[in-house]
C-alpha cells in the first residue's frame, strides 16, 4: 500500500521513461525534442510533488498570520521556474537546429542524416 | 570591491555578453571579449593567490547567508580551475584563428562572441558556486551556448553534431537535476557544504543512493566518460576550430571538477569508494576509454577528430586518477586536467592555423607542411609529444603521478596499462609527424601571421615550461587534492 | 651559464639552432658544438655533481667521475669526427638528429640517477632513428621502425626496472646495481638489448647498414658504447657477463665471414668487439674495467674510421656489396690507406690502438683464470683479422677488380678519416694519455716482448691461413645472398603469421604487429575494424543510441547503489 | 660449395694492372708473410715467455692457435652457409 501511496512519483517515473524512450527510439528529430520535453516535465512534476505539503496552502503569508498556517515548500517551486526557463530555451535551440538541419539536408530523420553524413565524409 | 571578486568573476562575462550586441562591430567585439577574458584571468589569479595564503573564500550571493542563500565558495581546487579556464579563454579569444572555419553570415560575429562569453560565464559559474541547483543552472548556460557555438561550424555536419550534443547534454543536465532533487528531498538543503555535513547520517537511504547514481551519470555524460562520449567526437570535429580549442580545453575539465566535487566533497571518498566501490564501475570505463580513444585516434583521417578521440583517452586518464582516491592519484588527475587543457588547447589552435591556411582539417592537409608552416607543425609535434607523455613535456608529469598513484594502490596492472596506452599515442602522433615532415606538400601555403601562431605557442610553450618547472602545477594540484580529501575524516 | 649546463645539452640545444643557419656558417657552427661541449666537460671538476629534487625524487642529472669522464671525452671526439665526416650533407634532419643524438648519448653517460638515464636513453633512440630514416628508402623505413621498437622496448624495461628497484630499495641512484632483484634484472635486460647481447643483437645488423653513409658513423659510436658504460657502472663483476661476452665475441664472426654487404660485416664486427668489453665488465677487476674503457675508447675511433671508409665507398659507388666491389685502391688511394689503418687497429696489430686496449682485457681474463673465456677471446681475435682486417680492405679495395672507376672521397670525409686514422696510430704508439684517463690507476705495460710476439704470431699465422685457404679455394666465396639471423623470427615467422591473420591491416600495423611476433596480427585487424571511422568505436553513435547508453549506465549505477544499500 | 669466381679476368677498363695486382708482387707479399711468420715463431726461442697458463709457453702456441682458429672459423662458416643462405630479396 505504501508503494501505491506515492502514486504521484509513479507518474513521474512513467513520464520520464516515456520521454527517454522517445528520445532513444524515435528517429524524427522533432519527436526526439518532444521526448526531451516530456522528460523535463517529469522532473518538474517531481519537484512540485516534493514541495507539496498535505493540506498546505500557497506559500503566501496572509495578513495577521499567527504562524500556524500550513503551506507548501516554496523553494522547489521557485527552482522549477528556472528549470522551465531552461527547458524552453533548450527546446528553442533544438527546434532552431532542426530547422537548419532541414534546410541543409532536406530531412529530419536521424538515420537518413547519419547516412548522408557518412556518404559526405 | 575586492571582497566581491568571487562573484564578479562570474558576473562580468555574463553581463559583458549583452554588451557585444551593442558594440556589433567585429573588431570592437573581439577586443571587448579579449579584455573581459583577461580581466577574468587577473581576478582568477588574485583569487588563487588569496586562497593559497588565506584559505577558503566564501561569499554569500546577494547578502543571503548560506545555507538558504547561494554561497560562492572557493578552495584550492576551484580557484585552480578558475585560473585554467580563464587562462585558456584569454589565449583563445584574442587569437587570429577565432573566426576561422565558421559559417557566420557577414556582420553576425557579435552573436558568436556573445555566446563565447556566455559559455565562459557558465564554466566559471559551475566552478565557483557552492550551491547544487546553481550548478545545474550554469551547466545549462554552458551547454546552451556550446550547442550554438558548435552549430556555427563550416560544414553542415556541425548541425547534426550540435543536435546530438543537445540531446545528450539535456539528458545529462536533467539527470543532474533529478539527482539534486533526491538529495534535497532527504536533506532539505542545496548547499554542498551543508549537504556534506548532513549526508553522513543518511547514506544508507535509497533516495540518497538513487540521487548519487543520477548525479554520477549526469556528470559522466558532461565529462564524456566512455561510453557516454558519443557526442564529443562529432562536436569537436565540426565545431569552428577555435571553439573546439576553447571547449576541449575547458568544458570537460569543469565537468571533471563537478564530478570530483560531488564525489569527494558532497558524498566523501569513504562512502563512494569504500562502501559503494565506485571504482569497480568507473575504472574499467576509464581504462576502456584510454584504449578505445587512443586506438580510434590512430585510424582517424581528420585532425580534429583525431584530437577529439585522443581527448576521450585523456579523460580516461583523468577518471583513473579520480578512481584512485588517493592524494597522488588525484594530484595526477588534476595535473593532467591542467596539462591536457594546455596541450589540447594548443593542438586545436594549431589545427585551426592549418585550417586557416589550407581550408581543410584532414590529416592529408598537413602533408609536407613541415617546411611551409614550421611553427605550426612544430607546435603539433611538441603537443603530440606531450600527449604521449615524453619526459620534458607536461604530459610526462601527469602520467608519472598516475603511474605512481596506481603503484601506491598496488594496481600494478593498471600502471602497465597506462604505459601501454601511451604507446598507442606514439602511433597516432607519429602519423602526424610523418605526414607533416616526410609527406609531399599538397598546398602552396605560408606560415600563419603571428596573431595566430603566438597563442598556439603560448599554450604549447607552457606545456614545455610546466614539463620542467612543476612547482606551480603540481603544487596547486596537490593542494587541490588535499582540499578534496581533507573534508573527509 | 654555459658551465652549468649538463654535459650534452650544448649539443642537444645547439642542434635546434642548426635549421636556422646556412652554408659555411652552419658547418662551422656544427663543428664548434662538440668542441665547446668538450671544453665545458674538461672544465668541470672531478666528482662534480648536480642534484635536483623533482616530483619529490632525488635526482642527479650530472655526475662527473673518472668512468663517466672518459666516455664523455670519447663521445665528444666521435661527435666531432662524425660532424666533420658529414659536413657535405645538406639534409637538415640528419644534421639536427645526429647532433642531438650525440648530445643525448653524452647526457646519458653523466646521468647520476636512473630516471635521468631513462630520459636520455629514450632520447638516443628517438633521435637516432632519423639517421636511418634519412636514407628515405622503404627498406630503411621498415628497418628504422623495427629499430625504434627495440630501442624503446629497452627503455621501457629500464624504466620498469627502475621503478621496481625504487620500490625495493628506495633509491634511484645509478650506482652498482647487481642482479639481486627483479628490478635490477629488468634493467640488466634493458641494457642487454642496447648492448646487443646474443639473441638480442639483431637490431644492430638490421638497422645500422640501412642508415645513410654518414648516419652509420654516428650510430656506430654512441648507442652500444653507452650500454657498455651502463653495464660497467651497474654490473661490474657480474659473472654471467663473461659467458655472454664470450659468446658475443665468437658467434657474430661466423656471420661476418659469410656476409656480403661490407657495412653489415662491420656491424657484426661491432657486435664482436662489444663482446670483448662485456667480458671486461664481467671480470670486473680494475685492470679489466680499465681495459673495457680503453677498448671502448679505441674501438669508437677505429670502428668509426672503418664505417667512414665504407661510407665513402657507398657515397662514391652506391654499393658496399663485396660482390660488386674490388680494385678501388686505384681510384680511392687515401681511403684505402685509411681503411688499412683501421683494419690494423681493429685487428690489434702492435703500434695500433686496438693492441694497447685489447691486451688489457685479455691479460685480465688470464689473470683471473677464466680459461674458457680467454681461449674464446683468442679465437675471436684471430676471427677479427678475418672479417675486419682482411675481408673489408681486401674485397673492398683490392681483390677482383670489377672496373669501378670513381673519384676520391670528398675532402671533409678524407679529413675526418685522416683525423681518426691519426688517432688510431697515435694511441697505439703514445698510449700514456689514454691510460691516464682510465677509471683506475694503471699498472700495465702493453709493449712487453711476450705480448708483442704472441699477438704477432696469432695475427701473422691467421694471415697465413687466409692465404692458404684462398689458394686452395676453401675461402667462402662472396655471393649475392643474405644469411638468416635471429631477425628471421620477427621478420619472417612473425610477418607470415601476421599476413595470414589480417591481410587488411594497414602497412603501419603490419610493421608494428610484425615486430610483436605477429601474434597481434589478427588482433590488429580486429582493432582496425573496430576503431576505424565507420567502425563501432571509431564512429560516434547517433543521439538515440547514445541516450540508450546513458540509460544503461544509469541502470548500472543504480544496481551498484542498491546492492550496497541493504548492508 | 660455390664455384670460386674466376681468378684474374682482364680488367674491363683495360688499364695497366696496379702494383698489388701483378702476380710477381703478390708472390713477394706472400713470401714476406711467410718470412715474418717464421721470424715470429723463431722469436719464441730467444726470450722467456710469461704466459699465465702453462700451454702458453709452448713454442709457437699462439701461431698454431691463430692458424687453426682461422681455418676452423672459415670451414664452420662454410657449413653454416648451407643452412642460413637465402636469396637477397628474401624479406621483401
Amino acid at each position: 500500500m505504501e508503494a501505491l501511496g506515492i502514486w504521484n512519483y509513479w507518474g513521474v517515473v512513467l513520464l520520464m521513461m516515456i520521454g527517454l524512450y522517445t528520445v532513444i527510439a524515435r528517429d524524427h528529430l522533432v519527436k526526439k525534442l518532444i521526448g526531451l520535453g516530456i522528460f523535463q516535465v517529469a522532473v518538474i512534476l517531481f519537484y512540485v510533488s516534493m514541495g507539496k505539503v498535505t493540506g498546505g496552502t500557497a506559500p503566501i503569508i496572509p495578513e495577521g498570520a499567527d504562524g500556524s498556517e500550513v503551506y507548501s515548500n516554496p523553494l522547489p517551486h521557485v527552482l522549477m521556474l528556472t528549470a522551465i526557463v531552461v527547458g524552453v530555451a533548450t527546446l528553442a535551440v533544438g527546434l532552431a537546429l532542426v530547422i537548419r538541419i532541414r534546410e541543409a539536408y532536406g530531412t529530419v530523420e536521424e538515420d537518413e542524416l547519419q547516412r548522408q553524413n557518412r556518404a559526405g565524409s | 570591491m575586492s571582497e566581491h571578486l568571487s562573484a564578479l568573476i562570474v558576473v562580468l562575462p555574463l553581463l559583458a555578453a549583452p554588451v557585444c550586441l551593442l558594440l556589433r562591430q567585429t573588431r570592437m567585439v573581439r577586443a571587448w571579449t579579449s579584455i573581459v577574458a583577461w580581466a577574468c584571468l587577473c581576478m582568477a589569479l588574485t583569487l588563487l593567490e588569496r586562497v593559497h595564503t588565506g584559505g577558503v573564500i566564501t561569499y554569500a550571493m546577494g547578502g543571503w547567508d548560506p545555507p538558504l542563500g547561494i554561497e560562492y565558495r572557493l578552495d584550492a581546487l576551484n580557484a585552480y580551475l578558475l585560473v585554467i579556464v580563464t587562462a585558456i579563454a584569454s589565449v583563445v579569444f584574442p587569437s587570429g584563428v577565432i573566426l576561422t572555419d565558421t559559417s557566420l553570415p557577414e556582420g553576425k560575429a557579435h552573436l558568436y562572441f556573445a555566446a563565447l562569453l556566455l559559455c565562459l560565464a557558465g564554466l566559471l559559474g559551475i566552478t565557483s558556486t557552492g550551491d547544487l541547483f546553481n550548478v545545474f543552472v550554469f551547466v545549462e548556460i554552458t551547454s546552451l551556448s556550446s550547442y550554438t557555438l558548435i552549430s556555427l561550424g563550416k560544414n553542415r555536419q556541425a548541425l547534426t553534431a550540435a543536435f546530438s550534443y543537445l540531446v545528450m547534454g539535456t539528458i545529462g543536465g536533467t539527470f543532474l537535476l533529478v539527482g539534486i532533487g533526491f538529495l534535497y528531498q532527504v536533506t532539505g538543503t542545496l548547499n554542498m557544504n551543508d549537504l556534506a555535513l548532513r549526508l553522513p547520517e543518511l547514506l544508507g537511504s535509497r533516495t540518497i543512493l538513487a540521487g548519487f547514481a543520477f548525479l554520477m551519470v549526469g556528470g559522466s555524460i558532461k565529462l564524456a566518460v566512455f561510453p557516454l562520449h558519443q557526442w564529443l567526437p562529432n562536436a569537436y570535429t565540426h565545431a569552428p576550430a577555435a571553439v573546439s580549442a576553447f571547449i576541449a580545453a575547458t568544458a570537460t575539465k569543469v565537468s571533471y571538477y563537478l564530478l570530483a566535487r560531488i564525489i569527494f566533497t558532497v558524498f566523501g571518498a569513504a562512502f563512494v569508494f569504500d562502501a559503494l566501490h565506485l571504482h569497480w564501475l568507473l575504472m574499467p570505463l576509464a581504462i576502456a576509454a584510454m584504449f578505445a580513444g587512443s586506438l580510434a585516434a590512430v585510424f582517424q583521417t581528420d585532425l580534429k577528430r583525431l584530437l577529439a578521440y585522443s581527448s576521450i583517452a585523456q579523460i580516461g586518464y583523468m577518471t583513473l586518477g579520480l578512481c584512485m582516491a588517493s592524494e597522488t592519484g588525484l594530484t595526477g588527475g588534476i595535473v593532467h586536467l591542467f596539462n591536457h587543457a594546455l596541450m589540447k588547447g594548443g593542438l586545436f589552435l594549431a589545427v585551426a592555423c592549418v585550417v586557416m591556411r589550407t581550408g581543410s582539417s584532414s590529416v592529408n592537409a598537413i602533408s609536407g607542411l613541415g617546411r611551409k608552416m614550421p611553427l605550426t607543425m612544430a607546435a603539433i609535434v611538441v603537443g603530440g609529444l606531450s600527449l604521449i607523455g615524453v619526459p620534458g613535456t607536461a604530459g610526462f608529469i601527469s602520467k608519472w603521478y598516475l603511474v605512481v598513484g596506481a603503484l601506491e594502490r598496488g594496481w600494478y596492472a593498471v600502471s602497465v596499462l597506462i604505459l601501454l596506452s601511451s604507446l598507442i599515442a606514439v602511433v597516432y602522433v607519429w602519423r602526424l609527424v610523418e605526414t607533416a615532415f616526410f609527406g609531399v606538400p599538397e598546398h602552396e601555403v605560408c606560415e600563419v601571421p603571428w596573431t595566430s601562431w603566438l597563442p598556439t605557442w603560448i599554450l604549447i610553450g607552457a606545456t614545455l615550461v610546466f614539463g620542467i618547472w612543476t612547482d606551480v602545477t603540481v603544487g596547486g594540484a596537490s593542494a587541490a587534492a588535499r582540499a578534496l580529501l581533507g573534508v573527509t575524516p | 651559464m654555459i658551465e652549468n649546463l649538463p654535459p650534452g645539452m650544448i649539443l642537444i640545444l645547439g642542434a635546434l639552432l642548426v635549421p636556422f643557419l646556412r652554408g659555411r656558417v652552419a658547418g662551422l657552427y656544427m663543428l664548434l658544438l662538440p668542441v665547446l661541449g668538450l671544453a665545458q666537460l674538461l672544465a668541470l671538476p672531478d666528482q662534480y655533481s648536480l642534484n635536483l629534487e623533482f616530483l619529490g625524487y632525488e635526482l642527479q642529472p650530472v655526475r662527473v667521475d673518472r668512468l663517466s669522464r672518459i666516455f664523455g671525452i670519447i663521445f665528444h671526439l666521435a661527435a666531432f669526427l662524425s660532424v666533420l665526416y658529414s659536413l657535405h650533407v645538406k639534409d637538415r634532419i640528419q644534421q639536427v638528429s645526429g647532433l642531438a643524438y650525440a648530445g643525448a648519448g653524452i647526457g646519458a653517460v653523466f646521468a647520476g640517477d636512473l630516471i635521468t638515464l631513462f630520459i636520455y636513453w629514450e632520447l638516443t633512440a628517438i633521435t637516432s632513428v632519423f639517421l636511418i630514416w634519412a636514407s628515405r628508402t622503404e627498406k630503411a623505413h621498415r628497418a628504422g621502425l623495427r629499430y625504434l621498437v627495440v630501442q624503446v622496448l629497452s627503455g621501457v624495461l629500464l624504466l620498469a626496472g627502475a621503478i621496481m628497484h625504487y620500490e625495493e630499495s628506495g633509491s634511484l641512484a645509478f650506482g652498482h646495481l647487481g642482479l639481486g632483484s627483479t628490478g635490477t634484472q629488468l634493467i640488466f635486460l634493458g641494457f642487454g638489448i642496447k648492448a646487443a647481447f646474443p639473441l638480442l643483437h639483431n637490431w644492430l645488423q638490421d638497422a645500422y647498414p640501412q642508415a645513410t653513409p654518414t648516419g652509420t658513423v654516428f650510430l656506430s659510436a654512441f648507442t652500444t658504447k653507452l650500454s657498455i658504460y651502463a653495464l660497467a657502472r651497474g654490473y661490474a663483476g657480474t659473472d654471467i657477463l663473461i659467458p655472454i661476452g664470450a659468446a658475443m665475441t665468437a658467434f657474430p664472426i661466423f656471420f661476418a665471414v659469410l656476409e656480403n654487404d661490407l657495412r653489415r660485416v662491420l656491424a657484426y664486427s661491432l657486435n664482436n668487439q662489444l663482446g670483448f668489453m662485456v667480458v671486461g665488465v664481467g671480470i670486473g677487476t680494475e685492470l679489466a674495467l680499465n681495459g673495457t674503457a680503453a677498448h671502448a675508447f679505441a674501438h669508437i675511433l677505429y670502428k668509426a674510421l672503418l664505417f667512414m671508409t665504407m661510407g665513402a665507398v657507398l657515397h662514391r659507388t652506391g654499393t658496399t656489396k663485396a660482390t660488386d666491389l674490388g680494385g678501388l685502391y686505384k681510384s680511392m688511394p687515401w681511403t684505402t690507406f685509411f681503411c688499412l689503418i683501421g683494419a690494423a687497429s681493429i685487428s690489434a696489430f702492435p703500434l695500433f690502438s686496438g693492441f694497447v686496449s685489447k691486451s688489457m682485457i685479455l691479460t685480465a681474463a688470464a689473470e683471473e683464470h677464466h680459461l674458457g673465456a680467454f681461449l674464446v677471446l683468442l679465437f675471436a681475435s684471430a676471427g677479427v683479422l678475418h672479417h675486419s682486417g682482411i675481408k673489408i680492405p681486401f674485397y673492398g679495395f683490392f681483390g677482383h677488380d670489377r672496373g669501378l672507376r670513381t673519384r676520391e672521397a670528398p675532402l671533409n670525409m678524407l679529413l675526418a678519416m685522416g683525423c681518426a686514422a691519426a688517432l688510431c696510430v697515435g694511441l697505439g704508439v703514445w698510449y700514456e694519455p689514454l691510460y691516464a684517463l682510465l677509471p683506475y690507476a694503471v699498472d700495465f705495460e702493453p709493449y712487453n716482448v711476450t705480448h708483442v710476439v704472441t699477438q704477432l704470431q696469432l695475427l701473422l699465422f691467421a694471415l697465413a691461413a687466409f692465404i692458404f685457404m684462398y689458394k686452395v679455394h676453401l675461402e667462402p666465396p662472396e655471393i649475392r645472398a643474405i644469411h638468416l639471423d635471429t631477425d628471421w623470427f620477427y621478420r619472417r615467422a612473425g610477418k607470415r603469421l601476421a599476413l595470414s591473420l589480417g591481410a587488411s591491416v594497414q602497412s603501419l600495423w603490419a610493421a608494428v604487429t610484425g615486430s610483436a611476433l605477429g601474434v597481434a596480427g589478427g588482433l590488429g585487424a580486429w582493432v582496425a575494424r573496430v576503431h576505424r571511422p565507420g567502425g563501432p568505436v571509431g564512429e560516434p553513435l547517433p543521439s538515440g543510441k547514445s541516450a540508450l547508453w546513458a540509460a544503461l549506465l544509469l541502470f548500472a549505477f543504480l544496481v551498484l547503489a542498491l546492492l550496497v544499500s541493504d548492508i | 660449395m660455390e664455384p670460386h669466381p674466376p681468378q684474374n679476368p682482364p680488367p674491363p677498363t683495360g688499364d695497366e694492372p696496379g702494383w698489388p695486382e701483378r702476380p710477381k708482387n703478390v708472390r713477394r707479399l706472400i713470401a714476406l708473410t711467410i718470412v715474418l711468420c717464421v721470424a715470429a715463431v723463431a722469436a719464441d726461442l730467444f726470450y722467456s715467455k710469461h704466459g699465465h697458463y702453462g700451454f702458453e709457453n709452448i713454442t709457437g702456441f699462439h701461431a698454431l692457435y691463430g692458424f687453426f682458429s682461422y681455418v676452423g672459423l672459415v670451414l664452420i662458416a662454410g657449413q653454416l652457409r648451407k643452412f642460413l643462405r637465402r636469396e637477397e630479396d628474401y624479406y621483401d
